[in-house]
Formats: structure tokens, C-alpha cells, sequence
């Protein structure tokens, strides 16, 4: 259709679905339907809604949302892997009137900085997190992470996870609401419009409870890896609903405000 | 005439099918082509069917897709 | 300045950090440091702002640096020997992302756990960069109490005005004497210099980041130019040392820190058997004040480093100096503080 | 005045710590030169605490002594160990409550203080330290019983322990003019 | 030996430690070393008691290498350079307790994040002791994918008769790149000495301790003492080097690793042009080969460091080599690597 | 009572309690009263009556205990602070054969080393760990650890801990017994000759479940530091019996094997 | 021979790495010194891909080359990233399917494949790459066809695909016979 | 005749109290003195009370008691 054409025809139209002001003009570099897209998305959609777009700073370290600076039009500190909470947990303590959110995969949030995650919620950290469950490491090629499931084949499970070598996919949702820190954990999928609309409620709640004072939020989403699951996105979405949804049940875990 | 209509931007489309999947209208189907970035993007086949439920924007990971929706009556 | 107090090395710096506008202290308890964090649990929360947190580990505390720091308020760690390996990654980070902050190493005797006693043998460390990639921190060495006040002091500003890690390098020893310190008046903080370049929420401007990431080998390279340029500056305008007695020494010797202190006592001694020790005192560790060691090593046949290592400042000393000087070295080592008898046996080898 | 520097040394719990902070303390509100440096680390769960105070009216060179001019010693090991090593006429305070068998080689001034009975004389066990740092304080000459209270007060206070001045203010006389007797020659 | 096979520089690594008897092997995923994990996850298991364990950390794998070597089994972790300085103080603990254990560092572009091109700008951290206190590692630098697997093989042994980590430290070229390799034969485990210092359980003996922990002073001096001595025997017996057309150069070129075989481009161009380079390569950076090197640049006036850093290794040339030979350096950064024919320039300016 | 008349008076006794064979004669260089004594005593008790002195080895890090290599008469690596969990899977894993303890206090074990912690428990490592959790760093100080309670004063919380600005006192067992690595989780205490009793018996079982191959135990001690917590050994022991049972309440938390 | 280098590069997916693998693994197979350097990192996600392959007889120095002697581009950014610096009179295979548009400075030899096209013909999209080698081959007679098939198979083999070497074989000979018709010199 | 005994290694003992007061026969008292390590040790004041319970060593934390029981007839 033609450019004028589509103008014609959207005269008596509104725009009801658009591109958040809080993202860049910048095409993501994440593979054909990886979620970490639509959760980024999500985010700034959260932070134009909220208003909180000159007052928020987003900490993001390495791993496929290696990029998150470029894509959001806020300020962003990019920590080493794994200490994202704790370099939100800085930024937050030198500056407490910012509103400030940490981004972390889950061999940051899980594995290598499972001990600077559990301390910035035992000690309820006014921050938002927001941990990308994929059950492996997008970004240095497909490895197995402690959320990986059993029987999951990655390039270092060759064979699939087993627990007797590796271990259990790790709860972490599950584990950080046994602490007295947390203000709200909550776990969240993205594979349909409905999931969609109820993650996006959840972003801003944790956002809102961080404004008002109220401590640590922790969302995790479960994301699609299509590429590294050897999977086309369809077949990754299905995936999350039939297995790994079995493993990390969806949905708020503590709500404490 | 269509009450919605969607824009895909389409060297911003990598070609997931994730939107084709998810119109209840089945308005988006994958084109011929391939874009710069290599991908074979996707375009509206059947714009008349669209209703502007914006299912296809949201589940878009590339923040492709603009939604628009005639507005009722006074509106 | 003014009123003088009877302080620890330990709790001298933390009030001289606190002083210097220093409200983000991040630590996590180690011998012989453990007093510094005790200061600063007591002394932090009476400030505006001031923010004292014992973080859950070492890399913990470099990280909540790291987002501190990034907001533009200065900010400060301390550890000793173990602990600053640990945060090697954190510092690489910081001079990566060109944060200004403060690091306080109160060495012990290594290597592993080693003990607890006063040792310098983390100088390559600090000075070559323990951690990966090409990165200078700001070394400074102070060789009293007093001093370690005032440095500590100066290494706030330093470190905004390059935009760089600094670290204070002392020992043991200087953690835990006491000694009278005339304090540097405190700051206004609001009076510190305006971080544009901080995130801080955009508030109307471009957006800021801080990162040590670039994706492309040519935009890591300038970078990295970059960094070389500015360190090129900072050799230039803050190299410093202390002389004493250097005009026309039999000796020169060359110590920093703890064991610059004890070889004032050996050249008392040796004045009393008339041999003329000449102390050569860099109290920038890095930028290393070669040049001024270059000038003095002509005048005399022998440079003698001691050290509480193996050996390791003697390196910078043989790169200052011409290869025909002769350049011995006495060291001590595992928290064994050098007697100033010992080195003036050393130094009459020389005479 | 020449560089003169005293170990404190004994079990820990029996002041020694302070001690050794009241002696810099003192020196530098005379207007010396100071440093003091304690031994520190996990010897001193439930072990043996020291530490070295120098006072100097020029610069102060190593904070580490091999041979001080004076040791208060407060048992048994501290003395075994610091003992020999107190310079030529140095002077030795020790604690004859808990030490009743000694001999040194060298000719040091040596000051029996019955520190735990003076103490239990006063009423609190605490201040053994105080009596032994007057007799120090006789024997050394090196800072005067008033200077010392005037030190000990100061140091106190800056640790909000007021409360303790007086008693403590007796057993420094007490250790002072005990010390008057007390004074012997080496090797007993 | 025999079989010849393509393979990636990260595998033939791998292989090269199954072959030589590692048997534990920890790793946490990092670029560009990642295929080394992959093809450990994927062989290792085929092996008896064979273990790859995929660590929660670098941290954590360094932790386990030092509880598997305890046992006195060969093991192994691989990382590149930020996951190389978190493993800093681990390093020292091993280097302190005397274990042996073989680490390998698939250098990156830094400080920071940088990214994940080949550098070399770790060199310092390698040899001059990243971590505290005074230890030393044994630095062992391939040049090509073939001495990749011949290095690793030999580390191990090295690592045994020492007592000592050794570190391969290669870059991301090597690690990336294919070559035709001639695998070592594999040795049979049980054929390995002894370790009669390892904790095995007593079994009748007296305990055995592993630590790097000694309380007094004089008792971690003489520790430190000893591993002097061991540092000295090291120098001694394994220095290793290369020597190209070292018998008449016009200008004799140092480097190592990958800049090592780039140089070899450059001294077929420079032949074109009339001009003789020769190249000395350290092969062991520690111990440095500075007796030879010192030798060599007598018959030259130029000798020319290059390397993928800021100028590092340059230190321990200009240390080895009398003052009044030229000794430039001229380095790439951040994951660029030097063109042959600009290496040429650089050598043209010496003739 | 003279040498002599002991003997005479013991002729007809028999010993029923003795130091055990597994510990050394050394005397401990922990403070009057301190709770890691009886600890280690237990330890080496129940090596003993399983007959494992031979088999064993055991990691112990830094802290009060840094001298365990020396007390105890079998063979023992000291791994850097927080580092245990890890040092005793490398050493398990390459050793399977041999009993593998990790010996940690709560500085050790839930504050630097949580990540190494976490991930042994979740991976179902086959070791046994023992956790001393005396709610503070014992030997830098008395510094506070994740584990202290609220309104206690450290020499790092001197006007007590504040849930606010340092979090609250962290339940390691509870926490990881979220997990589902772990085979047994118990919490005990040392303060009285019952709860001794009790404690023995636990750690014979950790030990058990490990040589039958059954995975990862944790038992936490509730543990005296009258020292820095400024008490007479009684008091101590009434502190842990009325104040930090309250928080951390006794017990098997999980067993599953 | 002389060192001959070859840059492989394209989209992700269009077999960019296994095709410079195949000629490192044929010229090893055929005596010579050889390396193969790939192109690594975030930019794969979705990106483009490359890599250098050299072969030689004589020991090879850099394994990354500024001036190839040939270049295999699947796409127009590959083309236009290291056409340019393509050696004089080297060779380039480029995949007309999806470039149409092109020019060039130096002398070339541009060997023109629709890979696309001949791939679809032989039914199965996967085999461009090695209908793209055929013409490699062909192009700058470096290494046979044959001796390119048994590279191939040994290659296939060796990571478990067997199943694919009879298709890829035919599309090495597609590659190889149209080039045969397609070699023209630049600037087309 | 005691039904138990203890013996108490002076020197390893630091004056804990624990075994006083987990004694329930008040057998063990504080000594006048001190050993060599400074502490004010322990000692059995009351040793014909003595039933070998055991308590006493069970809660040592210096490992200081042997305790003995006398055996039951038959045994
Ligand atoms: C210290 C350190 N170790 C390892 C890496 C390599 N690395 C980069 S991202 C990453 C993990 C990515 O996985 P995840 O956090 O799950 O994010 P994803 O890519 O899956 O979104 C790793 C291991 C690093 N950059 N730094
Ligand atoms: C990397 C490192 N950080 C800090 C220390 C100092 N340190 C030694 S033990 C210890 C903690 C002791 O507390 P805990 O583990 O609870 O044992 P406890 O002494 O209370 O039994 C610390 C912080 C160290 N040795 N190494
Ligand atoms: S690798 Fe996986 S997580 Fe990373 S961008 Fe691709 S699909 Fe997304
Ligand atoms: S708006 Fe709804 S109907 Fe229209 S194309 Fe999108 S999904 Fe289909
Ligand atoms: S969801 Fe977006 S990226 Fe995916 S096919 Fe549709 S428009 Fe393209
Ligand atoms: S400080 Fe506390 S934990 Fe440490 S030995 Fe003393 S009482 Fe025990
Ligand atoms: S054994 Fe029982 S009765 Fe005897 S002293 Fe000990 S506690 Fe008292
Ligand atoms: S319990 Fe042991 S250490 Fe404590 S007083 Fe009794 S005998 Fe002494
Ligand atoms: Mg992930
Ligand atoms: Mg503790």
C-alpha cells in the first residue's frame, strides 16, 4: 500500500499500538522472536506510562541485552556479569531518588551473581529487578545455566541436563521469597497477549512500589530462546507453556506491601 | 472499511511468524522478499480483516508494528 | 585543619574520606583493615546522605562502587590484600568506564591467606594493573598517618579530575599505628564539581552510559587511546616523591610507605658512622616519579630498594635508572617489618 | 627528648591497649612527637595482646622497636619474651602479683608492682593497668604523674568512658607511689 | 602422536589436557574460550572418573580446581580476561599453597567488558602477579594452534613438578582459529607420580594440610623464603624461547604468541626488501628469557617490542637489555591486530 | 587430688567420656565458652565412631576456626574465605571416594561465599556441610553477618542492625531448603548436654547419607560467641535459647532421601 | 603454492563457516599448511558471518589477511565489506540470487552463481554454500573439484552428518559447471 | 564410695562456667588460681557427688574433662 494511501485510510484512525517513547530509533539485535524484545519493550512502555522516564536509570550488564543502552532512551550503567544488583544497590543508595532498575539473564541473576542477588533482596533493596529466565546463556552460545531443565540439551549438556551431575533448575523466585526482603515476586511469560498485558501490569506495580518506598520487586520472566532452544519462535513459545511453565509454575509467589 | 489497520516497518521485521500466529484476523503473512538485514519479512495480506485488536504489536519482539483503530461513534 | 587528634591510620582515612565529601562507603570486614568499615558504620549515618553498607563480599562492595560512583557522588572501598584480588575484575571495570573512586589496600602478608601482618607485595598489583586489559589507577603511598589522612583526602580529587580509580596503598603497619593527624577541613559537597557525564535520570538532556564495552575492534582501539592519552597527563602533572638528604648521598635509597618511615631511622644511624644515606621517597607509586630518580641515580654508584616483598618496585627503579648504576635490593617478606640496623647493613655493602 | 619507646604487653582484658594509647596520648599533649602500634590479629582470641608506644621530640622513624627503652609486663610471658630485649638501664615494670619468678641478664631498672592486690585495694580490678603505668610513670620520669592523669582523662573522655577517671586517676597515683619502694636493680 | 587433526585452538586445548591426564575440569562459559567448555562437557564424561563441571562462576571454578588439586589430581579451569581476574585471589591461594593446576586465559580486548577480539594486554596480570603477594606463575605463550596442545600437555607436567599453577595464556585468535594439530599420546593416569603431600585421606599416615595460611611472621617469611627459591630453580631450568635469524638482524624483533607468527609475515616482506629481522619470541613470559635476550641485543641497536596491548612486556625487554640499546614498542589495542606490513614500518624506521 | 589416687579411684570405672581420637592434642585458641569447640569436638566424635578418620577430609577457611587443620588429626585443605562449598566439590568430585566436609561459619557460608553455598546445595553435591552461625563475623571483629539479629549490636551495626538499611537476618537452611538439591537440612544447637546429644546425632547422619551416596547435607549450629556478643558464657548460651531460637527455630527442615 | 587466502562471508545460516572450514580440511588433506579463522561474537545474533581461510605450502605467518587472494560473498553487505580489498586480479564468487547490483574498482575475476537458484534446483535451500565452492573451485583452480569433494565428506563425517555428503557433492559439482559459464572480469 | 569421677586438664581449661552450671551435682568449683594461659580454671569441689553423668565434658568446649563412671555390677 502506498504511503498516502495509509494516510487516507488512518485519518479516522488512532494510533492504539505504538513504539514506547523510552526506546530508541534502534533496531534490537536480539534473534528472530527472542522475548527479551518484547520484554524491553514492555519496560518502556512501564516507564512512559509512569512518567519516570527522566528520573530512571536501568543497570544492564552483558548477555544478549548487551545493548539495552543503545535501545532505551534513558540513563543506563552497564555492570559487570553478575553484579547488577549490587551496582543498582550503589546507584540507589548514592542517589535514593532515582527510580532505578536492574536487567539481568539468568546466568547473571542465577548463577554467577546468585550471591549479590540474594543479599540485595534479603536486604530489600529499593530496586526493581527484572531477571530474563531463557534456561540457558543466550549470548555466549547455548550453555546451560542453573535454571536449564533436566534432560535440556545445551552445548555443555551435550546429553541433557541430569540432576545427578548438574543440579535442579534453581528456583530462584521461589528461594528469594523464603527471605524476609522481598516486597514482590512474581513470575511472568510473554508468549501471548494476554500474558503480554498481565506482565506489563506487574512491571508497573514493581515500579510502583519502588517509587513509594516499598522495597524489592522481583519479576522473572520466562523468555524464549528460539535460536539457542534450536527451536522457530512458534515452537520456543509452545515450549514455555508446556514444559518450562511446569518447571516455574506463573504468577505471584509474595506480594507483601 | 476496515475498523483497524496495522503499518509494519519492515526492515525492522525479522520474519518470527510470532504476528502471523497470533491475528485472530489472519490479516499478516510472510512476503517474497527479503530485507537488507536478510530476513523474510512479513506484510498485510488481508488489511480488510483487520480489527485493531493490536494482539500482532504486542507480541511483536521487534517493535515493528503500528496499530490503528477506527474509534467509535463520538469518540 | 587545625585541632589535632591521636588517630589509627584506619579511622584517620575514613574521616578524611568522610571530609572529602565521601557519603557511598561500600567494605566488607578484613584484617588489618576491619577499623576503617568501624568508622564508617559509626561516623557515615551522622551525615546527610551518608550512606555506610557492609556489602555481602568484597566484589559486592567494588560493585555497589561501580553504581555509586556512576551517579557522580564520590565514593569509596577499602580492603587489604585477599579482598582487592578480589575486586581486580570491579577495578578493570571502573577504569574501563572511567569512574572516579577511591580504594584503600591495607596490605598484608601474602601470598593466599598469608597473615595478617604489614606487607607491600601488592605493589605490581596496583601499579601494573591486576586486572585485565591495559589500565592505570592513581597509586598513592603514604608513609605515616598523617599522611594517609591527607592523601586520602587528595585522592577525591584526583579521581574527579581524571575520571579514574585511585588507589591508597599502605600496610599493616600504618593501618593500625596511631599517630597525631591534623584533619583536612570538610568540604561542602555541594560545592564539588557538576558530573555531566553521570546517570543521573536524562532530566531533558541526551542520555548518559556508563560502560566499558565497544563492540568493534577500531572503537575499543580508540578507546583504549584515549585512556593511554590520559594517563600520559596524569604522568606529566601528578608524579610526586619526598628527598631527603639527596644532594650528595654516599647511598641512595629508595622505599615507599612503612619502610620509607624506618629507613629515616637508618639514616639517623648511619649519619652517626658518617655515611650519607639519601632517601628517594615516591609517593606516587604510579605515575612512578622515574625521571627525578633518573636525575638523582647520577649521582651516585649504587641505588639500594628495600621493600617488604620480593622485589618489586626495584623493577621501576632499574627501568629509571641507567643500567651502569648499580641497583641491589633488600626485601622482607611475610609481615616481617625491615629493622633500620638491618638496612643499614645493606647499605654499608654499599660504601 | 631522645626517642623513648615502652611495650605494653600482657593478657588481654588487662588494659594493655590502653595503656600504651594513654602513654602517646600524654606524650602528644606535651607536645612530642608520638606513635603507638599494637600487636594485633587472631593471637588475641583468648591470647597475649602488646603493643609500643614511642614518644620523641623529633620525627619518628620505625613505630617498631627491637629494643625498648621500657616494657610493662603484666605476666609471665610478656616479660619471657620482651624481658631480654629492654635496652641497657631500661626499666622493667612488672606485675609481681602474677610473677614471682624471674632473672634478667641485663642492668635494668626493675619495678615489682603488685598490681592485682593495689588494684584490689582500690576496688576494681580493672585498673591494674593505670597502677602499673604509675609506676612507670616514677620510674622512666618520662612524662609526669600529672601529665599522665591529664592524658589518661583525655583518652577517657574521647571514648565517652568519663565515668572511670577518678578511680583510675587513684591508681595511677597508687602505682606512683608505690613505685617509690619498689624500684630495684636487676637481676633479682 | 600421529593423528593430525583440524582443529580449533580452544580444542585442541582441551584435548591436549584430556591427553595429558586431567580428569577435573572446571569452567564457567565465557568468548572467546567458550568451545573449550564444549568440547570438555562433551569428552570428559567419556572418560573414567572423568569430570566437567560447569561452574556457578569463575570464582567458583577456580575454588573447585583448588579442592581437586588438593587431591593431587590434574585439573584444570579456562577463562578469558575479566573471568581470569575474578580468579585472582584464587590464584594466589594456589600459588601459596603450592598446588599445581593449569589455567588458561583465552585473552580479550579490555580494561572492562572491552570485547571479545584478541588482545594480549594481560601480560602483567600473567606474570607480575595479578593477585597479592609475591608469587609467580609459570606463564607458558603459544604461538600457534599446534603448540597449543603442546603447552597444555606440558603445563601439566610442569604444574607437578613444581608445585605450581601454570598459566597458558593465549588470545582469542588462537583460541578461534583452526590448524592442523598433532595430538600427544594420552598418558596413563595411573602411570603419574605420586603426590604424597596431597589430602587423601591419611590411610595410616600423618595429615596432611593444604593452606597458604601461616600466623607469624617469620614462619610466612620462610615460606616465602622457600618459594623464592623454588622461583629461582624455575628461572633456571625452564626459561624458553625462539630465535629467527637472530645471527646478523638489522633490528631484532620481540613478541609473543599470536604477534610472534604475524612477525614471521613481516620478516618474509622485510627479506623482500633487503632488510634481516630477526625475532626472538619469549615462550615462557615468566620465567622472562631475559639472559638470552640480553645476549642477542648485542649484535643489534634496535630491538623492537610489539604487542596487542599498551606496552607490557616491553618492561621485562628494557629490564633485560643494557640501557643505551633503542628499545621502542609499538602496540595495537582493543582487539586489533597488527598488520604485517605495518609492523614493517615500524621495523623500517630502526634500519 | 593426687595422680596416683585417680588412678586408684578410676580402676573400677570406666571412661565415658574422652577426647576423641580424631582430634589432635592441641589445645583450641577459641575464646572461654565458645560453642565452635563443641562443635568440633562432635565432629571429630562422630568421625570416629564411623570409622572414617582415614577417609575424611575436611575444608575450613578463615575465621575462629582457621586452626581447625591443626586440631583435628586428619587431613585438611583450607580454602580462601566463602570459597568452601566449592573447594569441597572440586575435591568430592575428584575424590568421590573420600567423605568431604565444609566446615563454615555465617560469614563464610551466607554472606561471601552465598553463591558457592547456594549452588553445592542445588546441585546436590555429595558432601557434608557444617554451618556455624554465631551471628557475626567472630574473628575480624564482631562485625555483623547477614545472619544477625534485628536490634543486635555489632561493631558494624554499633546502634544495632536496622531491617531497613541492612536487610534482615537471613535463613540459609530455609532458604535452601527451597531448593531441590539438598537431601537433609537441619538446624541444631550445643548449649546443653541434650541439645549436644541431639547434635551428634545429626552429624553422624549427614555423614551417613554421604558415604551412601545420597548427596548434600547442611547443618547449621546455632552457635555462642560470648565474646563479641559481650556475655558471660551463660549468658550466651540463655541469649541463644531465648533470643536467636526465636529467629532461627530448631530442627530437621527437610530430609528427603 | 604460494599462501592463497579466501574470506567466506554472508548472513548467519548460509553456511558461511563450514564453507571455509572445507577448504582449510582439503588443503590440509592435501599436504599444505592451512588455517581458518572465523569471525565470532555478538554480531552473530542475526548478523552477518565470515571467516578466512588460508592454504599454503609454506609455513603461514598471520592467519588474518587486509588483501585476500579470493572471496566467497552471499550478500551485498558482504560484498561491499570485502570486495574492495580483494587483491588484484583475484577472484570473487558472488551469489547473483541476491545481488544484482555492483560495482568494482580493481580487476577482477567476478565469477557470477544465482547459488540461490542452483540450490533450489537441486531442492534443498541448505547447499548454496556448497554450490558456491563448486564455482570457487573452478575459479581460482587452487584446489579440485575432487579433491573439494573428499574435503567435504571428511568434514561431514567428522561432525556426525554423513547423511548430507551426497547432496552437497552434487552441489559442489552444480557450482563447479555453471561457473564454467559465469567467470567474467570486473567491473560487470 | 562416688558413683562417678572427672578429671580436668588445668591447662587446657579457660574458665568457661559451662560445666559449673551443667553440673547437676555442684561438683566442679572455680580454682584460687590461674594457669599458664591466665585463665581462672575449674576444679571438683565436690568429687564424692560425683555420678559420672558425663554433662560436665559434653559441654566443655576446650575438651578439658574425662569423665569415668563406675560400672554396674555384672559389666
Ligand atoms: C566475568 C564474566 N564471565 C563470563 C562472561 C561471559 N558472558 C557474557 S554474557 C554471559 C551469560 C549470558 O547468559 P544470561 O545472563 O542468561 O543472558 P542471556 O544472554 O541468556 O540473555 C556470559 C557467561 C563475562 N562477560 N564476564
Ligand atoms: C577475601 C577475604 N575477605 C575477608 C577476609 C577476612 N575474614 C576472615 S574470617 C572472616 C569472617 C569470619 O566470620 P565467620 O565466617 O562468621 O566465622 P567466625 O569467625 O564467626 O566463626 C572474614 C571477613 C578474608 N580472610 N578474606
Ligand atoms: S540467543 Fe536467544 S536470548 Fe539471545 S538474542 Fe538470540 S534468541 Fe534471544
Ligand atoms: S491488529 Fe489484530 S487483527 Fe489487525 S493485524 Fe494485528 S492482530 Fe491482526
Ligand atoms: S512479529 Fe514482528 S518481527 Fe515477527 S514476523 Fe511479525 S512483524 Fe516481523
Ligand atoms: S570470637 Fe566468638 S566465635 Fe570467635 S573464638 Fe571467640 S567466642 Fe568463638
Ligand atoms: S560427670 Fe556429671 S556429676 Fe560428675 S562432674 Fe560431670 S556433670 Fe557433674
Ligand atoms: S567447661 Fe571446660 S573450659 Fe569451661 S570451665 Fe569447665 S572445664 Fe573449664
Ligand atoms: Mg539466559
Ligand atoms: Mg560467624
Amino acid at each position: 500500500m502506498s504511503e498516502e494511501a495509509v494516510a487516507e485510510n488512518t485519518k479516522e484512525m488512532k494510533k492504539v499500538f505504538d513504539r514506547p517513547e523510552s526506546l530508541n530509533d534502534q533496531q534490537f539485535s536480539y534473534c528472530p522472536g527472542c522475548h527479551h524484545g518484547v520484554i524491553n519493550r514492555l519496560i518502556a512502555e512501564a516507564i512512559d506510562e509512569l512518567g519516570i522516564q527522566d528520573t530512571t536509570v536501568g543497570t544492564a550488564p552483558v548477555g544478549c541485552s548487551v545493548f539495552l543502552y543503545k535501545w532505551f532512551d534513558i540513563d543506563v550503567i552497564q555492570p559487570a556479569h553478575g553484579r547488577v544488583s549490587a551496582v543498582a544497590t550503589g546507584a540507589k543508595r548514592a542517589r535514593p531518588d532515582l527510580t532505578v532498575f536492574a536487567y539481568q539473564g539468568d546466568g547473571d541473576f542465577a548463577s554467577i551473581g546468585t550471591n549479590n542477588s540474594t543479599h540485595a533482596a534479603n536486604r530489600g533493596e529499593n530496586i526493581t529487578t527484572f531477571f530474563i529466565n531463557n534456561t540457558l546463556y543466550g549470548m555466549t552460545g547455548g550453555e546451560m545455566a542453573p535454571t536449564t531443565l533436566i534432560g535440556q540439551k545445551t552445548t555443555t549438556t551435550p546429553q541433557g541436563r541430569t540432576a545427578k551431575d548438574y543440579g535442579y533448575p534453581i528456583k530462584m523466585s521461589e528461594m528469594l521469597a523464603e527471605l524476609d526482603g522481598p516486597t514482590y515476586i512474581t513470575r511472568q511469560a510473554v508468549y501471548d497477549p494476554k500474558r503480554i498485558d498481565k506482565a506489563r501490569t506487574a512491571i508497573k506495580k514493581a515500579f510502583r512500589f519502588q517509587m513509594e518506598d516499598e522495597g524489592y520487586s522481583l519479576i522473572e520472566f520466562l523468555s524464549a530462546c528460539p535460536i539457542n532452544w534450536g527451536m522457530d519462535p512458534v515452537e520456543a513459545n509452545e515450549r514455555i507453556k508446556k514444559e518450562v511453565e511446569e518447571v516455574y509454575p506463573l504468577g505471584d509467589i509474595i506480594e507483601r506491601s | 472499511m476496515p475498523r483497524g489497520k496495522i503499518e509494519i516497518d519492515i526492515n525492522r521485521c525479522k520474519g518470527c511468524r510470532l504476528c502471523i500466529e497470533t491475528c485472530p484476523q489472519d490479516v499478516i503473512a510472510f512476503s517474497d522478499d527479503f530485507n537488507s538485514s536478510g530476513y523474510n519479512y512479513v506484510e498485510t495480506e488481508n488489511p480488510e480483516d483487520c480489527i485493531g485488536c493490536g494482539f500482532c504489536g504486542k507480541v511483536c519482539p521487534d517493535v515493528a508494528i503500528t496499530v490503528y483503530k477506527r474509534q467509535k461513534e463520538g469518540v | 585543619m587545625g585541632e589535632k587528634k591521636l588517630m589509627r591510620g584506619n579511622e584517620a582515612i575514613a574521616e578524611a574520606a568522610i571530609r572529602a565529601g565521601c557519603r557511598n562507603y561500600f567494605a566488607y570486614p578484613i584484617t588489618p583493615q576491619a577499623e576503617l568499615l568501624q568508622w564508617m558504620a559509626e561516623h557515615m549515618p551522622e551525615k546527610e546522605n551518608g550512606t555506610f553498607l557492609q556489602a555481602e563480599s568484597e566484589i559486592g562492595a567494588i560493585s555497589m562502587v561501580y553504581g555509586a560512583a556512576s551517579t557522580g557522588e564520590r565514593t569509596m572501598t577499602s580492603s587489604s590484600s585477599p579482598g582487592i584480588s578480589l575486586k581486580q575484575e570491579g577495578i578493570s571495570y571502573l577504569a574501563g568506564s572511567e569512574l572516579p573512586a577511591v580504594i584503600v589496600n591495607i596490605m598484608r602478608g601474602g601470598p593466599g591467606v598469608g597473615n595478617i601482618q604489614p606487607a607491600q607485595a601488592d605493589y605490581f598489583q596496583a601499579t601494573k594493573g591486576g586486572g585485565h586489559g591495559d589500565y592505570r589507577l592513581i597509586v598513592l603511598a603514604p608513609s605515616t598517618v598523617p599522611e594517609a589522612a591527607e592523601l586520602t583526602f587528595e585522592a577525591f580529587n584526583l579521581a574527579d579530575e581524571y575520571r579514574n580509580p585511585v588507589i591508597l596503598l599502605a600496610d599493616g603497619m600504618i593501618g593500625q599505628m596511631m599517630e597525631p593527624v591534623e584533619l583536612p577541613s570538610p568540604v561542602d559537597t555541594s560545592d564539588l564539581q557538576p558530573k555531566p557525564w553521570a546517570t543521573t535520570g536524562t532530566d531533558g538532556r541526551d542520555s548518559n552510559t556508563i560502560r566499558s564495552f565497544a563492540m568493534g575492534a577500531e572503537a575499543l582501539k580508540s578507546i583504549n587511546r584515549d585512556l593511554q592519552g590520559k594517563y600520559e597527563n596524569i604522568k606529566k602533572a601528578e608524579t610526586r616523591y619526598e628527598e631527603i638528604g639527596v644532594d650528595d648521598p654516599d647511598v641512595l635509597l629508595v622505599a615507599f610507605g612503612t619502610v620509607a618511615r624506618i629507613a629515616r631511622t637508618t639514616r639517623r644511624l648511619a649519619e652517626e658512622q658518617g655515611i650519607n644515606l639519601g632517601i628517594f621517597r615516591p609517593i606516587t607509586l604510579w605515575p612512578f616519579p622515574g625521571d627525578r630518580l633518573a636525575e638523582l641515580s647520577k649521582k651516585v654508584d649504587t641505588v639500594l630498594t628495600v621493600e617488604m616483598n620480593a622485589g618489586q618496585m626495584v623493577e621501576d627503579v632499574r627501568l629509571s635508572v641507567n643500567s651502569e648504576i648499580n641497583t641491589p635490593f633488600y626485601g622482607e617478606q611475610g609481615g616481617v617489618v625491615p629493622d633500620p640496623g638491618r638496612i643499614l647493613q645493606e647499605v654499608k655493602k654499599y660504601v | 627528648m631522645d626517642q623513648y619507646s615502652t611495650i605494653v604487653s600482657g593478657f588481654g582484658g588487662q588494659g594493655v591497649i590502653l595503656t600504651g594509647k594513654i602513654i602517646a596520648r600524654t606524650g602528644m599533649e606535651e607536645g612530642l612527637e608520638v606513635t603507638w602500634l599494637p600487636s594485633y590479629g587472631p593471637e588475641m582470641r583468648g591470647g597475649t595482646a602488646n603493643c609500643t608506644a614511642i614518644i620523641s621530640s623529633k620525627l619518628i622513624g620505625s613505630p617498631v622497636v627491637k629494643e625498648p627503652s621500657s616494657l610493662i609486663a603484666f605476666n609471665k610471658p610478656s616479660l619471657d619474651k620482651f624481658g631480654p630485649s629492654v635496652q641497657q638501664d631500661g626499666v622493667i615494670v612488672l606485675n609481681s602479683s602474677l610473677i614471682d619468678d624471674f632473672s634478667l641478664d641485663k642492668s635494668h631498672k626493675v619495678v615489682l608492682l603488685p598490681v592485682n592486690e593495689l588494684a584490689k585495694d582500690l576496688g576494681n580490678q580493672k585498673v591494674i593497668n593505670m597502677v602499673a603505668l604509675g609506676g612507670w610513670s616514677k620510674a622512666t620520669g618520662k612524662l609526669s604523674l600529672s601529665a599522665l592523669k591529664k592524658g589518661m582523662k583525655l583518652t577517657l573522655e574521647e571514648s565517652g568512658k568519663e565515668r572511670f577517671v577518678d578511680i583510675n586517676q587513684k591508681a595511677l597515683e597508687k602505682g606512683y607511689e608505690t613505685a617509690k619502694e619498689g624500684i630495684k636493680a636487676s637481676s633479682v
